[in-house]
């Protein structure tokens, strides 16, 4: 590939309500950023499955952003809190089946923060080109998709401790 | 971007019948296109590339389902303000346009048609709590035609407002306005009144839910009592409990009417003080009362509703400096000796000496002696905006009856000194500056800027001793009486009802609002509304602007005969289902049940979840959280996105 | 004390305040301050006491509770109140920190679970190594002369302790009621309690001797 | 039981007696102390005032030797330097990076958790009933200002035994022996312990608006449990008498004491003869206790 004309592939993973309409405002105030990214709306951040960003990375995504209401403004609730608890350690989990933890980014922006969403867009392109092209896509394969619904204790915890908030 | 290439390069992609494109597609002719594509080219789903779907989802959907296929099968790629709009160069936009609609034909083509769900309406209203807050909305929705079951859990409604004397910032009299409007619930022929009474289940979900009730025993037959209160006078026992309206200032007898103008006015009997229940002898009341409305025998009962929609209004509780239990979240006042100083009282019992028909008939006369303070020292967020105590928040209101109360006394002592103690002044609302100004100018009560860190009795005298940090000097006073404005604090229950009913809560107990700027009222179950101070402190004025809102919000939900949901909601696939129920642990909305699932022969061979569909308000959470991805979100299922990625 | 002041050296001041309008009076006391510089006295006491000063939202609580208020210059939430804007050296030369018993009186009660008794702490600490001029010349001779019997014998020896402070201080007749009054009574020992381990004793005090405390090595912290 | 014992350094010169009391009556309630070898001053007031590292360090060693000398608790009767020795250990619990600096300053690692407890937490452990039990004295014609001084249970997230503005402990401890104990303010008030010797005239104040108050609320004695305040309390009131004319003497002793009579022991043994002001628990007193507890 050549590095020069190289240009990252990122995915964005948008709750309907919060950063999505954030992106709509960022568009109407004509604010200006790359256009790698491209979104795929969700209701909430919360349902957003592990899965679909493994697919996303299988599908040669070089980088993928995730990105919902900031917390306790959820349009229901909790949703984005479960995210962000599924998040954390799924980071550390992406780490280590050998992605860089860089090409997955997480951000809360409002409705009101085109602002915001522009600059996101931005540094997020800024930091997956640095990380250059993620090749290792082809190697990946659904044994890591399996891989992933192991994982149970720590949610586990998180639903437990939910329990106790809600 | 280049809008032009568009139709044909998306031509190619499989499944495409048929692409072009067009300057306004929302506008008419616009519509018009997609319509005449649709018959000509027999489509059965369509992409349009155009601006946000917030913007004219619902536009092209309707023009869908006039041309004859299902509005789900239209999607929006957002080519203006994701793409032309944020992007300046003409290449790459125009190939991420190409990208996004293609993305959106791969989503389209996996979409289903769905139908918005109906769900029916019962028209009848559940007001829980009969203070200002409740009785305010109870009346608007029933002026509005519709039934009311007003449930309180005292023996009367009225609330905190029943017990305040004079209120800011007008300083009129609360009993004068408030007792009408009393009246007017208990003759309302849409409004059912059930006093000394709770709400013990909620089943159901908005339109349709089923409320259970208890009805705690008054031992008086309420059709038979005429409310003459002879009981009352007849009552051998005066002394035995303190009559808690009047913030424990007076006693009261063991068959009881909380307050004169009480609604109803009928009595109830204290079975843990009177002697019929401890001896079996006694039996005065039954005696005198030639109604025969006495009724030892009287057991709770319990009543089961329907109804349509809930407004909660279950107010607030005043903190108290007592020392509290370990396990409390709050902790008392030892430096203000933990309530053991009889003067040193809080706000509410202030306002019943205040007021004209309190223990002292509207005298300002101290609790230990009786005697009219002359000092009077006044201290402001106790409780409130204090960590170390557990009430972060500031009780907004305190400043205000601090200010009323100041000026009620100087008004009643003419050659009284009253003092307060304050960290800042809140007083934002229409003439509530005003009201305080008029207090330091007109009536001479003196603000010292400073929290007070002890108080101790000398000699009959309380110290002060506090810090003006105005003037950065120290300040002892020796007062009389000491009144705390403590913190407007949940009632001691909030959070069971909040489960009993599924609303959610803050970390204080204050029930959660579903947009704290855009739906005040609204908590984030469907048809469950909020009035009052059960969800943050507040003052009358607004409790009652809170009520007509969530008045108002009820009868929209119950102007029509069925609700029409987006069909947006989780479904189980059963087979798949392993019942491990995290997905039920993890919703916020409570919309998923437990059902059994049996085998022909009737046997349950094993519980699934279920969601119901009615309390599911589409968030996806369950579906992420779910192992075995036994569960779909209609619209956005992982087929669906995934084929969304795909498209990449 | 040693008096480091310099009339050409800048107050430190908040960055706000455009031209100090500041008398000669109180030019400042330090030898290394400088306004611009980005690690300030406020970062300083959050990094000692491990809380941060903008906890404290001036209700004045503290002083309000504070036994000894009657005696100080100023008042202990002024203190906190002249480190968060920035107002240093007024804080730092303050007769407060240095009367403060360090009783949790303030400590116990504040709203906002501010520990000011440390606080006041950090603060004494600072002034020393500032080398800020102290008014309560007594108290800071008393603390010098307390720890310099702890670093010679590893004990406290309230003879030697108070012939220190009467050495340092100048102030033979003070205590004159008490002392023979303790000896007569026997509770007094001529001879110090030497522990057998002084040498880590030393050892502490010279680690953890400040170290832009430059005075001489006896009778310093 | 057998606990480790820190004195502190007042012990061993002007609080004497309060060593000395509260060895004798731990003896005959059965209980006895290992004190710790070699164990040094914990730095109090000064050291803290002006070095935190220091007094972190100074007061760590004590916790250190205890636990070379294999004690799992200590007892530090005096206040200051129980107070001292428990906010050490939170630091060094709570606060990143405290210990292991702490602990290179020691050369040693701190490997268990020692527990501190002070002369109100020991009497409560070996159980007030054993007081009550051994009495030989009923000391009921006491009425006894209980002084906790600012030390002893604050702050309270960290003492963790007894209520900081109200505390109810020592009330308990006193009564077990028969006196009676009155309700006051100044129960938490500070004495000023630590300008004892710098600011003589700032602690004469506070001492003397202590003293005041527990005899306006009919104290006849002040029980104490802190070296220092009973220097402030009990020596300073000559100070007093210079300053404030009208100053009557009022008797003030240590905990330790006040439960040795009513086990029994006299003033001597006790030390009670070395304070300042003068308190005799006359034999006539101890007959009419006695009468009229038969009577
Ligand atoms: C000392 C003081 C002085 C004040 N002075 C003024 C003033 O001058 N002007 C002013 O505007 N405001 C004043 N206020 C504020 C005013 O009292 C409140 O704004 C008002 O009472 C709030 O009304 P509410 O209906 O929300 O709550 P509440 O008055 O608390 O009423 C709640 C009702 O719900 C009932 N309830 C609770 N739980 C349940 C349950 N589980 N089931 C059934 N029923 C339940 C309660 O029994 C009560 O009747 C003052 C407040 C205080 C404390
Ligand atoms: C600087 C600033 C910052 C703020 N920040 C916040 C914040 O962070 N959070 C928050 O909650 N609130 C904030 N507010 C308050 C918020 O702006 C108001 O609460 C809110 O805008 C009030 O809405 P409104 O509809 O009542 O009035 P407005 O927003 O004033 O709308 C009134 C409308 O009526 C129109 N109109 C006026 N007269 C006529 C007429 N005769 N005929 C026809 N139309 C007419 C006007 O043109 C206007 O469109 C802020 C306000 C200010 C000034
Ligand atoms: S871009 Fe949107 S608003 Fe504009 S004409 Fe097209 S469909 Fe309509
Ligand atoms: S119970 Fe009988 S006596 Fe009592 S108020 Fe009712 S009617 Fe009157
Ligand atoms: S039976 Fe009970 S309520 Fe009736 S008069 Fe006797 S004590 Fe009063
Ligand atoms: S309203 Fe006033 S008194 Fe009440 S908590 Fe807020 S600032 Fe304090
Ligand atoms: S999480 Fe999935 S498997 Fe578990 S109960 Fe819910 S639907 Fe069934
Ligand atoms: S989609 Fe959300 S609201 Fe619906 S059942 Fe799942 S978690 Fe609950
Ligand atoms: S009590 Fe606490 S918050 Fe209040 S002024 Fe003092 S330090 Fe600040
Ligand atoms: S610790 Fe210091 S500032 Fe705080 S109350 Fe005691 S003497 Fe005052």
């Amino acid at each position: 590939m050549d590095k020069q004309k190289w240009e990252p592939k990122i995915v964005a993973f948008v709750c309907n309500w919060c950063t999505y309409t954030g992106a709509d405002l960022a568009g109407t105030s004509r604010m200006k950023y790359p256009a790698n990214t491209k979104m795929i709306r969700v209701m909430c951040s919360g349902s957003i499955d592990p899965v679909f960003i493994l697919k996303a990375f299988e599908r040669g995504a070089d980088g993928v952003l995730i990105s919902g209401c900031h917390p306790n403004d959820c349009h229901y609730n909790a949703g984005n809190f479960h995210a962000r608890r599924r998040w954390d350690f799924f980071h550390e989990l992406l780490d280590f089946i050998g992605i860089e933890k860089g090409r997955l980014q997480f951000s809360w922006i409002s409705a009101s923060e085109g602002k915001k969403f522009a600059d996101v867009i931005s540094k997020v392109t800024k930091d997956i080109k640095a990380l250059g092209p993620f090749t290792d896509y082809q190697k990946m394969n659904s044994e890591f998709t399996a891989f992933f619904p192991e994982e149970t204790a720590e949610d586990h915890e998180v639903l437990n401790k939910v329990e106790e908030i809600v | 971007m280049t809008v032009r290439v568009l139709p044909g390069s998306v031509k190619i992609f499989s499944g495409v019948e048929y692409s072009t494109d067009y300057k306004y597609m929302c506008s008419d002719p616009g519509q018009n296109l997609i319509k005449e594509a649709i018959h000509k080219y027999r489509l059965d789903a369509i992409v349009v590339g155009s601006c946000s779907p917030h913007m004219h989802e619902r536009t092209f959907r309707n023009a869908a389902v006039s041309a004859g296929i299902n509005p789900f099968m239209v999607e929006i790629a957002n080519l203006r303000e994701h793409c032309s709009w944020v992007h300046d160069d003409i290449e790459s936009s125009t190939h991420k346009a190409i990208e996004l609609v293609r993305m959106a034909i791969e989503k389209v083509k996996r979409d289903k048609p769905l139908t918005k769900i109906n769900v029916p309406v019962t028209k009848r209203v559940l007001v829980i709590g009969g203070g200002i807050a409740g009785i305010q909305a109870a009346l608007d929705v029933a002026n509005a035609g519709y039934e009311v079951v007003l449930v309180e859990k005292e023996p009367s409604i009225g609330g905190h407002m029943s017990q305040l004397s004079e209120t800011f910032p007008t300083l009129d009299c609360s009993q004068c306005i408030l007792t009408p409007r009393m009246v007017e619930v208990h003759q309302h022929p849409k409004i059912k009144l059930l006093s000394y009474s709770e709400v013990v289940k909620v089943e159901g979900f908005i339109g349709n839910f089923k409320v259970t009730i208890k009805k705690k025993a008054r031992h008086i037959n309420e059709d038979l009592c005429s409310g003459c209160g002879l009981c009352i006078t007849k009552c051998p026992i005066k002394k035995k409990a303190y009559n808690s309206f009047e913030e424990d200032l007076a006693f009261r007898s063991a068959i009881y009417i909380p307050f004169p103008q009480a609604i109803p006015n009928i009595p109830v009997i204290d079975e843990t003080v009177c002697t019929y229940y401890k001896t079996g002898k006694c039996g005065m009341c039954v005696k005198v009362c030639d109604r025969q409305a006495i009724d030892f025998d009287q057991k709770d009962t319990m009543l089961v509703a329907d109804i349509g929609a809930i407004i909660v209004a279950t107010g607030f509780k005043l903190y108290s400096i007592d020392k509290k239990s370990a396990d409390s979240k709050y902790k008392g006042y030892g430096e203000y000796g933990y309530g053991k100083y009889r003067d040193v009282i809080d706000g509410l019992q202030f306002e019943r000496i205040a007021s004209a028909s309190g223990p002292t008939s509207g005298e300002i006369k101290r609790p230990s002696d009786g005697k009219e303070p002359k000092k009077i020292a006044f201290i402001q967020c106790v409780g409130s905006r204090d960590d170390s105590k557990g009430i972060s928040y500031c009780s907004k209101i305190c400043c205000m009856y601090t200010a009323k109360q100041a000026m009620l006394y100087k008004h009643k002592v003419h050659d009284g000194e009253a003092y307060i103690f304050y960290m800042d002044i809140r007083a934002g609302g229409k003439m509530y500056e005003e009201f305080v100004r008029r207090a330091i100018e007109e009536d001479d009560v003196k603000y010292i800027r400073g929290r007070v860190s002890r108080i101790y009795e000398k000699n009959g005298k309380y110290i002060v001793k506090g810090e003006d940090t105005i003037a950065g000097m120290p300040v002892e006073i020796e007062a009389d009486m000491i009144v705390l404005a403590t913190a407007m604090i949940p009632q001691d229950n909030a959070a069971d009802l909040a489960r009993t009913i599924g609303v959610p809560y803050d970390k204080y107990g204050f029930y959660n609002e579903s947009h704290p700027k855009l739906k005040p009222v609204e908590s984030t179950t469907a048809g469950i509304f909020l009035a009052g101070a059960c969800q943050s402190p507040k003052d009358i004025p607004e409790s009652v602007a809170m009520a007509s809102a969530a008045a108002c919000k009820t009868i929209i939900l119950l102007s029509s005969d069925t609700l029409e949901r987006e069909p947006v909601v989780a479904k189980v696939n059963e087979d798949l289902c392993a019942g491990c129920f995290y997905c039920k642990k993890v919703c916020p909305f409570g919309a998923v049940e437990v059902k059994d699932v049996k085998d022909i022969n009737g046997i349950v061979y094993k519980e699934v979840a279920y969601i119901n569909q009615g309390v599911c308000q589409g968030c996806g959470t369950c579906t992420a959280t779910c192992l075995s991805k036994s569960i779909e979100l209609a619209g956005f299922n992982n087929e669906e996105i995934f084929a969304e990625i795909a498209a990449l | 004390m040693s008096a480091n002041t310099s009339k050409d050296t800048k107050k430190l001041q908040p960055s706000f305040v455009t031209s100090p309008p500041a008398p000669d009076s109180c030019q400042n006391t330090y030898n290394n301050s400088d306004h611009t510089q980005k690690h300030t006295v406020a970062d300083e006491i959050s990094e000692r006491t491990f809380q941060d000063v903008s906890l404290c939202y001036q209700c004045g609580k503290c002083s309000a509770g504070c036994p000894i208020r009657y005696y100080m210059d100023i008042a202990p939430n002024k203190v906190v109140r002249l480190i968060q804007l920035g107002y240093y050296d007024e804080a730092l030369k303050s007769e407060t920190p240095w009367l403060c018993a360090g009783c949790l009186t303030c400590s116990t009660r504040c709203p906002k679970e501010f520990d000011l008794a440390k606080f006041m702490d950090a603060v004494r600490e600072i002034a020393i190594e500032k080398g800020v001029e102290v008014k309560q010349k007594n108290i800071i001779k008393f603390h010098q002369a307390f720890l310099d019997q702890i670093r010679k014998h590893g004990r406290s020896y309230e003879v030697g302790l108070v012939a220190e402070y009467k050495m340092k201080t100048l102030d033979l007749l003070q205590d004159i009621d008490s002392a023979p009054g303790l000896y007569l009574k026997g509770k007094l020992g001529i001879l110090p309690h030497n522990i057998k381990d002084r040498k880590v004793i030393k050892n502490i005090f010279k680690k953890t001797k400040n170290k832009t405390d430059n005075r001489d090595t006896e009778s310093t912290y | 039981m057998n606990y480790g014992y820190f004195p502190g350094c007042s012990q061993t010169g002007s609080a004497k007696e309060y060593d000395i009391s509260l060895r004798r009556v731990i003896d005959k309630l059965g209980v006895s102390f290992d004190e710790i070898e070699d164990w040094s001053c914990c730095g109090a007031t000064s050291a803290h005032a002006t070095n935190h590292k220091l007094s972190t360090a100074l007061a760590m060693r004590n916790i250190m030797l205890a636990e070379q000398q294999g004690m799992e608790s200590i007892i530090a009767p005096c206040a200051a330097c129980y107070n001292r020795l428990i906010m050490s250990q939170f630091e060094i619990a709570n606060h990143s990076g405290v210990k292991q600096e702490t602990e290179k300053l020691l050369s040693s690692k701190f490997l268990k958790d020692i527990k501190v407890f002070n002369v109100l937490e020991l009497f409560l452990k070996i159980g007030i009933n054993k007081i009550a039990e051994n009495r030989k004295r009923e000391l009921s014609d006491l009425k006894v200002a209980c002084y906790y001084g600012c030390l002893l249970v604050r702050p309270a997230a960290i003492t963790k035994f007894d209520d900081a503005e109200q505390p109810t402990s020592m009330e308990k401890i006193v009564e077990s022996t028969g006196a009676h104990t009155i309700d006051w303010n100044y129960k938490v008030e500070c004495c000023g312990a630590a300008h004892s010797i710098a600011r003589r005239d700032i602690v004469v104040d506070l001492s003397k608006n202590i003293i005041d108050d527990a005899r306006a609320h009919g104290a006849n004695v002040m029980a104490v449990a802190c070296p220092m305040c009973h220097t402030n309390l009990d020596m300073r009131q000559r100070a007093m008498r210079r300053k404030y004319p009208g100053h009557e003497e009022f008797p003030v002793l240590y905990l330790t004491e006040l439960i040795g009579l009513a086990l029994g022991m006299n003033e001597r043994e006790l030390g009670i003869d070395l304070h300042y002001i003068d308190f005799k628990y006359a034999d006539s007193a101890l007959e009419n206790s006695i009468a009229n507890k038969m009577g």
